[in-house]
């Protein structure tokens, strides 16, 4: 069982993807097969964090030759890092379907079935054109979402993210390839397996240069400053599942990226881009708060409040002692589940008033206390209070960040200013203040409230009970990576 | 006697074919169907000899005392023409809806297609170089003829009129370079060349090196290779889709074939000769062959200045070659495998969608193709995706063996720009899916798949192009890519 | 006698076709300036034949002699074709092909 | 039991919460009243029965909930610590907490957020304990953070009006400011001890470890936390726009509890304090600063909640030349007086503006001490008692403050802390007399009627601004300075001879009586509100300008930074470079496409030119020589 658990993860929402597509499914068959894998997968993955062992190190391995001509295997396997990742999708998924339940586009379900495998798949992989092959596949539904369902530019900025984002796959195919050579040439057989990648001794200018080149396309995911002029036009258009993935785990993935294959295979040389990164990262973090001081749609803003908090995440993952390392982890998921909680908000907000400008809402409070709790909480998790996990994560980072040096660990401890100068102006400006239209809005719903719930409560736990979920990753994070 | 003509049978039966067709295509009477059944009788019935025929006469020569050595036997030469075959039954298969809607369609156009199959068989079995230089010529006129087969339609001639004066002008250059070689050699069969190049340390090989760059001439030129690429565009935009479809993927794999056998084996050791001169030229493919693509605004355009940097990764690997890549000739093979499947598909679609309407395809009339026909669209896009080298597809295993291949010769660069150039590819593609999925079209009538041998064999090549990229050896009775790689290694062993 | 002017003439047909193709406009132009190239390519086999002493390189010759046909076949068809429907053989008028991108 | 104190407020506050957002339309006034008060009354007395224990000699009582985190050396638990310093803290805090929660049941009674409020309310009371009883810096700062959260809600609890959300988010930023300094200050704290432990008792046993320079460094910073939670200078601007909130959250929040979390923070770090006494003048200066500058300001002010908020700075101000001059005793002391009078002021104030239809100008008032006579007779008490007569409470708190500012030797400080005492007496009884003793601004008023929740905690607070200086009455009035000797906090010992306490003592009554005289003189009959006709009064009106001075020092640039990055860094450099490489891209291809001219010998030229380049090629490659 344990064996093929991942793969069963991976695979279920693409199999059942294309047996509704082959059937060609109502609509109705459709969403009640996209909600039963979800399900099924978040059962999945429930039974996976029981059987794991945080001081197992990589575990539910699954190795299977792929192309053996090329060495290149089907290799899946599990630790802590990923689990994290892992367990934000399998809980995501269900509450996006909850969320999208009204959509009557086909499509859009197709998309999102294959998403989750994409972004599962990119998690648990272990080999390198295996992981690839993921990476690249998520853009996939991402670009049809965006360009398809989504507004304002869309077409464009479809095209724009997808070329981006496949600039850096590309640095990084090339460096996988280089990589997989090397191996080939050192032992005789080709093989892009991580582990056996890893084992390669590099000269340190050629390593300077594969590592750049995977730098180069999770730089673009993440975004750092300079690489991320596709994240705020695309956050723009896109339909609200697609942001929500986008932000909640696409953009992590990019970190993930580092942590995994940076540190994995190159961790030496990793080093010598520290300085760079961390410079980016730090001017990250208060170039894009300031960025979004005077953002006027809400989806942008928040966009660039992702791009500042996973500035603050990579730059956790290069300063390398456990604090850091602690911090940047938990940042990822408990910022996934704020930014997830709200961007549906943002969703929402967007179906009640048709506009998430902020010029034109105000005043939402009277009308609409849950909606306004929810808003704000969500909002007040992005600025990092405590109570909510965001302020644990943070802590960490700040913390790690003044043991690594003094100079770093003041500019990483301004995002506690650097957050709250765009929200508290945007809370004001959105739910409070008079209001602009006289129109009677309906309060959440059930529904609504149902799928935003879990993630409330999970920010809450993160918040207040830290030490439910640390234990799960202590032993990875001090094990180094 | 009759068992040393076992293996000319495939031959035999596509050239009885042409000449049945021929004689036949006079009667008025006779449907087209019944002429493309036809055809695809004699192709099915060489695939067939071919198949029961493969790997029993490696290295043998056909009635030696006839023609001597010119032409082989291996498994090289026969796994090439099973690629032919299996080319020349999809043009059919795909086209048969295009063909029924054009009425200037008749029996000599399977004739003619049957005698350019015939050329170009002979070609992969030639080792002779006047040989290879006829059969060159045999699929090169049928070739021409059928560029211009909608006489009625103007830009056909002309591109029929471009490619013969610029064809025959790359003709006359095969036969100089066969000329300078036999006044070295004193022999134009492979062997001796080979023989030749072997005991010639001292000797002075100057003739042989320029009339081998002559040679290679005619086969950048007909692989649409920069500076000798101006013909593709109009041409390809000239000709009927069935026809362009056919050069684009049946000929060039039969280009590859002489190619691959006269640089692998018979001028392997003058490689370095030509070395920075092939690098060259596949940088100015990659980069003129993506200048084309990205400025086109009618598909077919596009997918022929796309063709012409999928030319540029194969002279990356024939490059590769020349500095003892192991894996490039096989990654050559499976590349042009993928190329073939990707673009007889999406040509494929073009001539569907031609055969619906008369317009010609430009990017804006793809807008709400999705809406219109979702199953194509899907379709399309997996052939796009494949052509971008996107992975999950056979399109970028093809392009993951020629760049390894390229690192593993040593040619970084090379193989950085064949990466770059394939991120530019990623544009003109992805418009497309683009065009397909993003916007509304005007007439949003959703229509239902029709369901006959175009779209059928289309979606046939769909699963192909998919179960080559993702196709694994956990299924090890459905041979994926691994299975693939193996034969086109076994195949150029048998050189 | 060397052989040596011969291979200069060939040279200069040969050099003459090329220029001939590239610079002229009259497609029939274009066609002979082809024939010249080929026949020159068949003038050096008939000479090497001589200087090799070796009858091969005349068959070759004379096999490409039916080649030539062949094109000549092709060639002349579609020149006819085209002036019948242009009424002009002017290779610079035919660029309806470049027209649309 | 400390666990119970800390979560019971949490856990009313949700309950509420739930409740309110189940039916935001639904009147349940008894429900939420009896749910918010009631949990405020258990802790109340679970706290004043841990004073007793304490009292009788108990020792410091530790508790743990849970672990909080644990990673690496970085092992935080959910502990709570009660030693005399919290005890003392925890037990004003919720008695006058308690009373103010009755007081608002009846000042918000008709307000629709009433079950919001109340779980605000609650939320706030959880958080301070938090604050107060937490274990370790990193629970304190959680607390102290909160207390932040529920400021800025109660602050904008009127949010249809955009000011008061204003406010709030200015609160609540200015504090993340000072925030910004504790979490760096915490921080390279808990870098310097790291590995061995990081509760307080465990950071005082180590406190050796680290150098002074580094110890200079995290009180400072520390100290930046407090300047934003006190309200001092320079981050002291949100304190008068907080009065924007209900006067109940003024009350407690604003004035007895929240702001004085900064003293308290001091005090918890004493020891930590003792070791830089650098830094102890420079907190001592600020606070010295603060309490004349803010002193000034009010003496210009007319809104009656805003004289208020900036006798809270002020007086804030001499509790931190108290901690900072090492008298932390006296710190404290003084913010346990003051919770008593500073919330009867502004409880009074509140029971004034209920009274008045919710109007603030203290010019607009005048002559309601027929009409609201407990209200005038408390409110007098606590206007004695923050004036520093004696025998009320203020006097002894302020009286030991002044005593050891002069005993230190710091006599600038001493003198700005003796002519603030004047002008506190000034200003406050210049607002007393606005109210009460002036010729009513209007003929005809109908006053709102009070209920008896509002007007009886005020008795009760009088009560008790009257007595709560007798806890630290010291040596030199016969007493024996209990609180200090409770509290055993590392004072500084202060060696004057009774005689010159005396003599301070009765300059300081004498300024107060002074000032108290003065704003009779101008205020007691007819009182005008200030016209900015000055240059000089202009600048005091208008606060000097800082406001205006940060919008323009701060705001400002950031905003046009903002903008700038909108429209030209990520628009013109980002974009731009990726745009015209794509246009240079395709400016290349243009001029590619021009080569495809249609024309058939053009294409036969390239072929000639690309086989004569070959040929070069091979000539020069082959070695020919022509």
């Amino acid at each position: 069982m344990n064996y093929h658990i991942l793969s069963s993860i991976i695979f279920l929402p693409l199999l059942m993807a294309i047996l509704l597509g082959v059937m060609r499914a109502p609509l109705k068959v459709l969403k009640a097969g996209a909600i039963l894998s979800s399900l099924t997968t978040l059962l999945l993955v429930v039974r996976v964090i029981i059987d794991f062992n945080p001081k197992g190190g990589m575990q539910f391995m699954q190795n299977l030759p792929w192309i053996q001509n090329a060495g290149i295997t089907y290799s899946v396997g599990l630790d802590a890092l990923s689990l994290v990742l892992l367990t934000l999708i399998a809980l995501l998924m269900p509450l996006l379907y909850l969320y999208m339940l009204k959509e009557h586009r086909k499509g859009y379900w197709y998309n999102m079935l294959l998403l989750q495998t994409g972004v599962t798949g990119a998690v648990l992989s272990l080999d390198l054109i295996l992981f690839y092959l993921f990476w690249e596949t998520m853009l996939l539904p991402i670009f049809v979402m965006i360009g398809k369902y989504g507004n304002g530019l869309r077409q464009y900025n479809s095209m724009k993210i997808v070329l981006m984002t496949i600039l850096g796959s590309m640095s990084m195919l090339f460096s996988i390839l280089y990589m997989g050579y090397i191996y080939f040439e050192t032992t005789g057989a080709w093989s892009f397996s991580l582990y056996d990648l890893a084992t390669i001794d590099l000269s340190t200018k050629s390593s300077i240069w594969l590592t750049a080149g995977f730098l180069l396309a999770f730089a673009i995911k993440i975004p750092l400053v300079g690489f991320h002029t596709w994240m705020a036009p695309a956050y723009g258009s896109a339909p609200t599942p697609a942001v929500v993935i986008m932000s909640a785990i696409m953009a992590k993935l990019g970190v993930y990226g580092i942590w995994r294959f940076g540190y994995g295979l190159f961790g030496g040389t990793l080093h010598y881009y520290t300085p760079t990164i961390i410079t980016l990262a730090l001017i990250g973090l208060l170039y894009y708060a300031i960025r979004a001081i005077t953002e006027k749609n809400l989806r942008k803003m928040f966009a660039y409040s992702s791009g500042s908090h996973l500035s603050l995440i990579a730059l956790g993952i290069f300063l390398s002692n456990i604090y850091a390392w602690g911090g940047s982890l938990y940042f990822i998921a408990t910022h996934a589940l704020a930014s997830a909680g709200m961007f549906m908000m943002i969703g929402i907000t967007y179906n009640r008033f048709r506009s998430v400008n902020i010029e034109q809402l105000g005043g939402i409070a009277q009308k609409a206390p849950i909606f306004t709790f929810f808003f704000a909480f969500f909002a007040l998790c992005i600025a990092g209070l405590p109570g909510t996990g965001g302020f644990v994560a943070e802590l960490l980072i700040i913390i790690g960040a003044f043991k690594s040096s003094f100079l770093v660990g003041i500019l990483s401890a301004t995002t506690m200013l650097s957050a709250m100068l765009y929200i508290f102006w945007m809370l004001q400006r959105t739910l409070f203040g008079a209001s602009h239209n006289e129109t009677k809005i309906a309060d959440l719903t059930l529904k609504e409230i149902a799928m935003l719930t879990p993630l409330v409560v999970l920010l809450l736990l993160t918040g207040i009970m830290p030490s439910l979920f640390i234990p799960y990753l202590e032993p990875q994070l001090l094990g180094g990576f | 006697m009759i068992l040393t003509l076992l293996p000319a049978l495939p031959f035999l039966s596509i050239l009885l074919g042409a000449f049945v067709l021929m004689l036949l295509s006079h009667k008025k009477s006779i449907s087209l169907e019944s002429f493309n059944v036809t055809a695809l009788f004699f192709l099915t019935l060489a695939l067939f000899f071919e198949l029961i025929t493969f790997g029993l006469h490696s290295g043998d020569y056909l009635y030696p005392s006839i023609f001597k050595n010119f032409f082989i036997f291996d498994e090289f030469a026969a796994i090439f023409d099973v690629m032919f075959l299996i080319g020349t039954i999809f043009t059919l298969l795909v086209n048969s809806d295009y063909l029924k809607s054009r009425n200037y369609f008749s029996g000599e156009y399977f004739a003619l297609l049957l005698f350019s199959l015939f050329g170009m068989l002979m070609l992969s079995h030639a080792h002779e170089l006047l040989t290879a230089f006829i059969a060159l010529e045999i699929a090169s006129l049928s070739v021409y003829a059928l560029v211009g087969y909608h006489k009625s339609k103007k830009v056909s001639s002309e591109a029929m009129m471009k490619y013969m004066v610029l064809g025959s002008l790359a003709g006359v250059f095969f036969i100089l370079g066969t000329a300078l070689i036999y006044a070295l050699v004193g022999s134009t069969t492979l062997e001796s060349i080979a023989l030749y190049l072997h005991n010639a340390e001292e000797k002075d090989i100057t003739l042989l090196v320029v009339g081998g760059s002559f040679l290679m001439v005619t086969i950048l030129f007909k692989i649409g290779a920069v500076p000798f690429h101006s013909w593709v565009v109009d041409v390809y935009h000239g000709a009927p889709y069935p026809i362009t479809m056919y050069m684009a993927s049946t000929f060039k794999i039969a280009i590859f074939a002489i190619a691959l056998r006269l640089y692998l084996v018979d001028f392997a050791t003058i490689n370095s000769f030509w070395l920075e001169m092939l690098q060259i030229v596949t940088i100015l493919t990659l980069i003129g062959g993506s200048f084309l693509a990205i400025s086109q605004t009618l598909v077919k355009r596009m997918l022929a200045g796309s063709s012409i940097v999928h030319s540029g990764y194969l002279l990356i690997g024939l490059s590769s070659i020349g500095l003892g890549s192991d894996i490039a000739a096989p990654a050559i093979m499976f590349y042009l495998i993928a190329y073939f499947l990707s673009a007889v598909g999406s040509f494929g679609i073009l001539s569907f969608i031609a055969s619906q309407s008369r317009r010609q395809m430009s990017y804006d009339d793809f807008k709400g193709f999705a809406n219109r026909r979702p199953y194509m669209a899907l379709m399309m896009t997996i052939f796009m995706l494949s052509l971008a080298g996107f992975p999950s597809t056979i399109g970028f295993l093809g392009k993951f063996y020629i760049f390894s291949a390229a690192i593993e010769s040593g040619q970084i660069l090379l193989a950085g720009l064949g990466i770059f150039t394939a991120f530019v590819s990623v544009y003109y593609y992805f418009k497309l899916i683009a065009m397909m999925y993003f916007y509304e079209s005007q007439t949003d009538k959703q229509k239902s798949f029709p369901l006959n041998v175009s779209t059928l064999s289309i979606a046939l090549i769909a699963l192909l192009v998919i179960w080559g990229g993702i196709g694994t050896s956990l299924l090890s009775f459905i041979p994926g890519a691994d299975g693939f790689i193996d034969l086109a290694k076994q195949a150029i062993n048998s050189l | 006698m060397s052989a040596d002017p011969f291979f200069l003439l060939v040279a200069i047909l040969f050099s003459i076709g090329l220029i001939g193709v590239a610079s002229r406009k009259n497609l029939f132009v274009v066609y002979m300036s082809i024939e010249l190239m080929l026949s020159s390519v068949n003038l050096l086999l008939a000479i090497l034949s001589q200087v090799l002493g070796d009858a091969n390189a005349s068959v070759i010759a004379l096999l490409l002699i039916a080649v030539i046909a062949a094109e000549a076949a092709l060639f002349l068809a579609i020149i006819t074709h085209l002036y019948r429907e242009n009424r002009t053989l002017d290779s610079d008028r035919f660029k309806n092909l470049s027209k649309v991108r | 039991m400390l666990n119970i104190i800390v979560t019971l407020p949490f856990l009313s506050s949700l309950l509420i919460a739930l409740i309110y957002l189940g039916n935001t339309n639904a009147k349940r006034f008894v429900l939420y009243t009896s749910l918010g008060i009631g949990s405020l009354v258990i802790i109340t007395t679970l706290s004043l029965m841990s004073l007793y224990d304490m009292m009788q000699g108990a020792a410091t009582i530790h508790t743990k909930l849970f672990e909080w985190i644990h990673l690496g050396d970085f092992q935080i638990e959910v502990a709570f610590m009660a030693d005399r310093l919290s005890i003392i803290m925890i037990s004003f805090i919720t008695f006058i907490g308690t009373l103010i929660h009755i007081y608002a049941a009846g000042y918000m009674k008709d307000d629709a957020g009433y079950g919001k409020f109340f779980s605000y309310f609650n939320l706030f009371m959880g958080s301070m304990l938090l604050l107060v009883l937490a274990d370790n810096p990193i629970m304190m700062f959680v607390g102290w953070e909160l207390v932040g959260l529920s400021s800025y809600l109660l602050i904008g609890f009127y949010h249809q009006d955009a000011a008061n959300i204003k406010a709030a988010n200015k609160a609540f930023m200015l504090n993340r400011v000072g925030d910004f300094g504790f979490i760096m200050g915490l921080s390279i704290l808990f870098i310097s001890l790291e590995g061995h432990g990081f509760s307080f008792d465990a950071i005082k046993a180590n406190i050796a470890l680290i150098d002074y320079q580094t110890l200079t460094l995290i009180g400072l910073l520390l100290f930046v936390g407090a300047m934003g939670k006190s309200a001092q200078i320079p981050l002291y601007v949100w304190l008068p726009d907080a009065m924007a909130g209900p006067t109940p959250v003024s009350a407690l929040i604003h004035a007895a509890t929240m702001v004085t979390a900064g003293v308290y923070m001091v005090a918890r770090f004493s020891f930590l304090y003792i070791q830089i006494p650098d830094i102890g003048l420079f907190i001592a200066s600020i606070g010295a600063f603060s309490a004349l500058f803010a002193a000034i300001i009010a003496s210009y002010q007319s809104d009656i909640k805003k004289i208020l908020a900036y006798s809270t700075m002020s007086q804030l101000g001499y509790m931190f030349i108290a901690v900072g001059l090492e008298s932390y005793s006296s710190g404290i002391f003084h913010v346990f007086t003051h919770a008593f009078f500073k919330a009867l002021l502004f409880m009074g104030a509140g029971a004034v503006i209920i009274a008045m239809h919710h109007e603030q100008n203290i010019f607009k008032m005048g002559a309601l001490r027929g009409e609201l006579k407990l209200t005038y007779i408390t409110m007098f008490i606590a206007t004695l008692a923050i004036s520093g007569i004696p025998p009320f409470a203020g006097f002894f708190s302020k009286d030991a403050i002044l005593v050891t500012a002069f005993a230190s030797g710091h006599y600038a400080i001493w003198t700005i802390g003796t002519l603030t005492a004047g002008l506190t007496a000034f200003y406050m009884f210049r607002m007393l007399f606005s109210v009460f003793h002036a010729r009513k601004s209007k003929a005809q008023r109908v006053l709102h009627p009070l209920p008896k929740c509002m007007t009886y905690p005020l008795i009760i607070l009088a009560i008790g601004s009257t007595f709560a200086g007798f806890v630290g009455v010291n040596g030199a009035y016969g007493g024996e300075n209990f609180i200090a000797h409770f509290l055993q906090l590392p004072d500084i010992s202060v060696h004057l001879s009774h005689s010159s306490e005396y003599m301070l003592a009765l300059l300081n009554v004498s300024l107060a009586l002074f000032g108290m005289t003065l704003a009779y003189k101008l205020y007691g009959h007819r009182a005008k509100e200030a016209q900015p006709d000055t240059l000089f009064k202009k600048v005091i009106i208008n606060k000097f300008y800082i406001d205006a001075l940060y919008e323009t020092l701060f705001m400002k640039p950031l905003l046009s930074l903002s903008r700038f990055i909108a429209t030209t860094v990520d628009m013109k450099i980002f974009d731009g470079f990726l745009n015209y490489s794509i246009l240079f891209y395709r400016v290349l291809a243009g001029q590619f496409i021009r080569l495809q001219n249609g024309k058939v010998r053009a294409y036969a030229l390239y072929f000639l030119l690309g086989v004569s380049a070959m040929s070069l090629f091979l000539i020069y490659k082959l070695g020919v020589n022509l």
